[in-house]
């Protein structure tokens, strides 16, 4: 008997595969596939406080082995999303973190406190959005502001808090550890790369804000080194990110030491993926005869 | 629950005009609507990385035909595939044309956007005019014969039918229904020739990455606000649709 | 009539594709393929003082859309390198970049002494290398290191002076600016990405030095983006590296802002990869109306 | 001026034993020393990103022959290619096996390390003695029988030959030349068992990407310092080689 179980900030996960923000969607979608209860948790497409339509012209352009996307937090706002997305991800028997994003501290604060009133099992707090206030450098590039957001926000979460780290800060590791010191219970990393396409005909960007985030498996190598990099250097748990397509890549994951890890563009591939994984870890345990997680979580 | 991606097989996959090509494949519990599309993965390997839709072009008993033309990567190995290869297909997806239009219908289709526009026509009981506008060769003419009531052809180097653009031959006046496909810029002509005169319904195209309504990806902007090309569409009445310029 | 010639740092580039270095050799085993009198630049296998092995175990490893790679730097030192390679190099007719990589500043200044005295048109400062003296943190990291290395080397270097530039450097741009304002003459970027793969069934990193580095197409959005910010950032010349597969991917990164573009881990897939993109770029201008390169340069 | 990758035809595709697929490609200009190999991308697209070494198993006018075992992506998607599928080749690369061998000659394969072997055996003129080890299924024994002089046989689990590992029944004092393909426990054994007493040479396997000699990815270590397998080998002496635990 294999139990993959694993608890991150008290909230216990029935497995470590969570479906990815801003892939998942609120669920339904990929709810008419699976049962979403077979899911360790899902993360929410990301809130803002106030609706948002998202960004013009092209969203998705495709890369080798990945996605540029330039979405631009296209959501119904938090109030809506309680209204009309939580019911129904409430009747899920799976963990649900609310993927919080915003532009100003002010923002943040806002969302949390309304989250807090609701069933939500934990907040996923997105710090890779461009911050209004300093001119468009994300929160998620240096380590100071991401401690003083974490810090404000902290203050008046009463959930669990999973900060998700972007790639793009300047020194992952330490990112991290500022993060942990400001009172982060988890840590998800990583967000997308910041990236770029040409279209050489028009001779413009491809996309209207010229840089766009780039996910899908090509990424998975660096994301993978990062989280070893942050699980050695933190004591809260790790959740890994970043072009996992199989099992295979969610153990690596593991091993690196993450407790654990989210779909998200693989989902686009084949909208069973995460059962697959979930599938296969077991079988994957099974074969070599791992009771629990814990016995291969950062081997490395 | 939906299926998945499951493996279809290829029974023909043929080159019908300079880079267009029809492929039949067959399977089990193949289904859909005229205007529905499937997602196409025709490689093994993850590059390409995305699925790509393809619109329904036929269904008769469990074959599916689809039309395509060799854009680029994606399409391209799609054209390279022959008889018994495999495929893997997720669908049909997304909400198709109204088919209990009543009284004259127009279709008005532009490039490869004919290939929906074939099953539509079959499946609405009503005789149809089809007009169809072309680069330069012209395909599928005589599939169209043998359903439409009139047909209208344009080249925009004349090889074949009136020289120009499609839009010149369409006369909105005349009909009680539009259905329209292709090019953005020709539907949006539709639409506007169409406006206070006749109600037309549009099938979008847009970058599409999961094809279910996940990723907002295909996101168009509507009267009623954002729209998902994949899950909302991509048939849409032209009036909701905001075009750009 | 088109013209693809291009200088950077008062040399002369017959044509703006440049093989990139530790994935062409020296040059002799391509020369089996084509005359490499063809390309507008050769930079060397990364040199170092003395001859080096490299390192054990795994060297390459694929990932979707790339590769890690952990040479480790094999290569005949300096004195060996003028003696049996530079001959050959000297005798064709294309701009000989030598790449000279290093663990201290002293072994720098050596190196590039050495090359001083020789026939070669340029020298290519790599500073991705691991620090020995600062535990082992590469000089490419810290915009501070690499301006102190940069701008040693810079006192006795007597020749075009490119510094090559890591894309795990903190802040990329701030980077290349010290860079600049300690002398260098041109830059070129990227170089590969820290990332890293584990062996599932044996528990351990495939590679003995657990991290390596990735290059390939999956890497092309971000290097895109890089040499964009960084091109818009400075006054001296950028060379584009990174996942450039064909003419598109090098007109891509021409718009971005290089000056000429650098081939590496295509020439693994194909060794006429840098005729076809010389030849594609050509046919490109041609098709587009272009008649000097600098016409589409930067044009984003 | 060498060619580089050139589009040959898949002649034939075929599973001759689980997971073991021999195939038959045609195309101008095709050479080959025993020992050579090819690199082989039989895909469009990117992913695989590398190309995969396969050695000469065998030629024959403007067919050359693979033998392959399915290990990973790359193999298993060459496995799914059928005859008139086109490949792309590069090669032959690097350095064969010396067949001016003169007295008692043995070969030693283990496993897919067969696949050298044969055309190896069949282009040396005299006799040879020819050990073979699998796991549990054996083939190319009939290719074998027609030009082995004795033909040893072993399978882990026993089913076919002699039980054990090949090694239990090879007898080093009876050749004047040995030469050995397969895994590397297997040739160290053979190596350390040849030791003063029988040169032996050794068919060398390392994780490639160029297979031309420019990345030095695929280097080894040998007591004249590094050496590529792909370039200065991949048959080396078997005391040059130094081999780790
Ligand atoms: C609902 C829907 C139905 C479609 N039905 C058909 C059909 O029946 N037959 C047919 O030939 N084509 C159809 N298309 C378009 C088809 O999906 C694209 O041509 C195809 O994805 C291009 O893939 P590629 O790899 O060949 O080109 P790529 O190399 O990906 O791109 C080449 C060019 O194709 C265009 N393109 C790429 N992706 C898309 C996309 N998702 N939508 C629109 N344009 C794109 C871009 O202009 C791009 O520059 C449909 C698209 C949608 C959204
Ligand atoms: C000179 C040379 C000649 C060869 N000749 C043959 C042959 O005739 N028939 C045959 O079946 N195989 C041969 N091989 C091995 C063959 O190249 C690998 O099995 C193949 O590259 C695996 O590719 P894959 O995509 O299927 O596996 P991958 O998914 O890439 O990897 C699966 C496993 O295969 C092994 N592997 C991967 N790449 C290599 C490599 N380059 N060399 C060795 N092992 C590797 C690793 O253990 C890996 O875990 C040869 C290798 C070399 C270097
Ligand atoms: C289309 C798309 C939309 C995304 N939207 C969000 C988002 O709203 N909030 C967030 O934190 N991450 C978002 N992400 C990032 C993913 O959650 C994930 O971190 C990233 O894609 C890397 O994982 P992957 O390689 O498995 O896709 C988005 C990714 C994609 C591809
Ligand atoms: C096998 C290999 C060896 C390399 N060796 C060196 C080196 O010695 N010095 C150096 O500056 N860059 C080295 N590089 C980096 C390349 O020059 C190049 O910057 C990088 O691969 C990104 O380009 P690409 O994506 O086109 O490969 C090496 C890359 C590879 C794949
Ligand atoms: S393609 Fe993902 S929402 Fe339409
Ligand atoms: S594979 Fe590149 S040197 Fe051998």
């Amino acid at each position: 008997m294999i139990d993959t179980r694993v608890k991150i900030a008290q909230v216990e996960f029935k497995n470590p595969v969570i479906a990815a923000s801003g892939t998942f969607g609120f669920g339904r979608e990929y709810g008419e596939y699976f049962s979403l209860s077979k899911l360790g948790g899902i993360s929410t497409k990301g809130l803002t406080l106030n609706k948002r339509g998202g960004n013009e012209g092209i969203r998705i352009y495709e890369t080798t082995g990945g996605i540029l996307n330039s979405i631009g937090l296209q959501n119904p706002g938090i109030d809506d999303f309680i209204q009309e997305e939580l019911p129904f991800l409430e009747k899920q028997d799976t963990v649900l973190l609310a993927n919080v994003g915003g532009s100003t501290i002010d923002e943040y604060i806002k969302s949390v406190e309304k989250l807090n009133e609701t069933n939500v099992d934990g907040i996923e707090l997105n710090i890779s959005c461009p911050n209004v206030k300093k001119g468009g450098m994300a929160f998620g590039i240096k380590s100071e502001i991401a401690y003083k957001v974490v810090l404000e926000v902290r203050q008046v979460c009463k959930k669990p808090l999973i900060v998700k780290l972007s790639p793009n800060a300047e020194d992952i590791v330490h990112m991290a550890q500022c993060c942990e010191r400001a009172g982060a219970d988890g840590l998800s990393l990583v967000n997308t790369f910041s990236g770029m396409a040409i279209d050489i005909y028009s001779r413009k960007p491809v996309f209207n804000n010229i840089l766009a985030g780039l996910s899908g498996p090509c990424i998975k190598p660096i994301a993978l080194r990062m989280v070893y990099e942050v699980s050695k250097a933190v004591n809260i748990p790790v959740i890994g990110i970043g072009g996992i397509m199989d099992y295979k890549d969610a153990i690596e994951f593991i091993m690196a030491g993450a407790y654990a890890v989210q779909i998200g563009s693989g989902n686009f591939i084949n909208p069973h993926i995460c059962l697959d994984i979930i599938d296969g870890i077991e079988r994957f345990m099974e074969d070599e005869g791992i009771k629990f997680i814990e016995e291969i979580r950062g081997v490395i | 629950m939906k299926e998945g991606y499951r493996k279809v097989t290829i029974c023909s996959n043929r080159e019908i005009a300079t880079d267009i090509y029809e492929m039949k494949v067959k399977g089990s519990g193949i289904l859909g609507d005229p205007g529905q599309f499937y997602m196409l993965k025709g490689w093994l390997g993850l590059d390409p990385f995305l699925p790509r839709p393809i619109s329904i072009c036929d269904i008769s008993d469990d074959k599916i035909t689809f039309l395509y033309e060799i854009r680029g990567k994606g399409t391209g190995i799609m054209a390279n595939l022959k008889a018994l290869d495999k495929i893997e297909i997720l669908g049909p997806l997304g909400n198709g044309f109204n088919l209990n239009s009543k009284g004259n219908i127009a279709i008005i289709s532009g490039g490869i956007g004919i290939a929906p526009m074939i099953y539509t026509m079959k499946s609405i009981d009503t005789p149809i005019d089809f007009y169809c506008g072309f680069r330069d060769e012209v395909y599928y003419i005589d599939e169209i014969k043998k359903h439409a009531n009139n047909i209208y052809i344009t080249t925009e180097d004349g090889s074949v039918g009136h020289k120009g653009f499609i839009t010149e031959l369409f006369v909105p006046e005349k009909y009680d229904i539009v259905m329209t496909c292709g090019p953005i810029p020709m539907m949006k002509k539709v639409v506007q020739m169409c406006k206070d005169k006749v109600p037309v319904f549009i099938s979008m195209e847009s970058r599409m990455a999961c094809g279910i309504g996940a990723c907002l990806g295909c996101s168009i902007e509507t009267t009623w606000g954002m729209k998902r090309v994949c899950k909302d569409g991509p048939v849409f009445s032209g009036e909701e649709v905001i075009f750009y310029d």
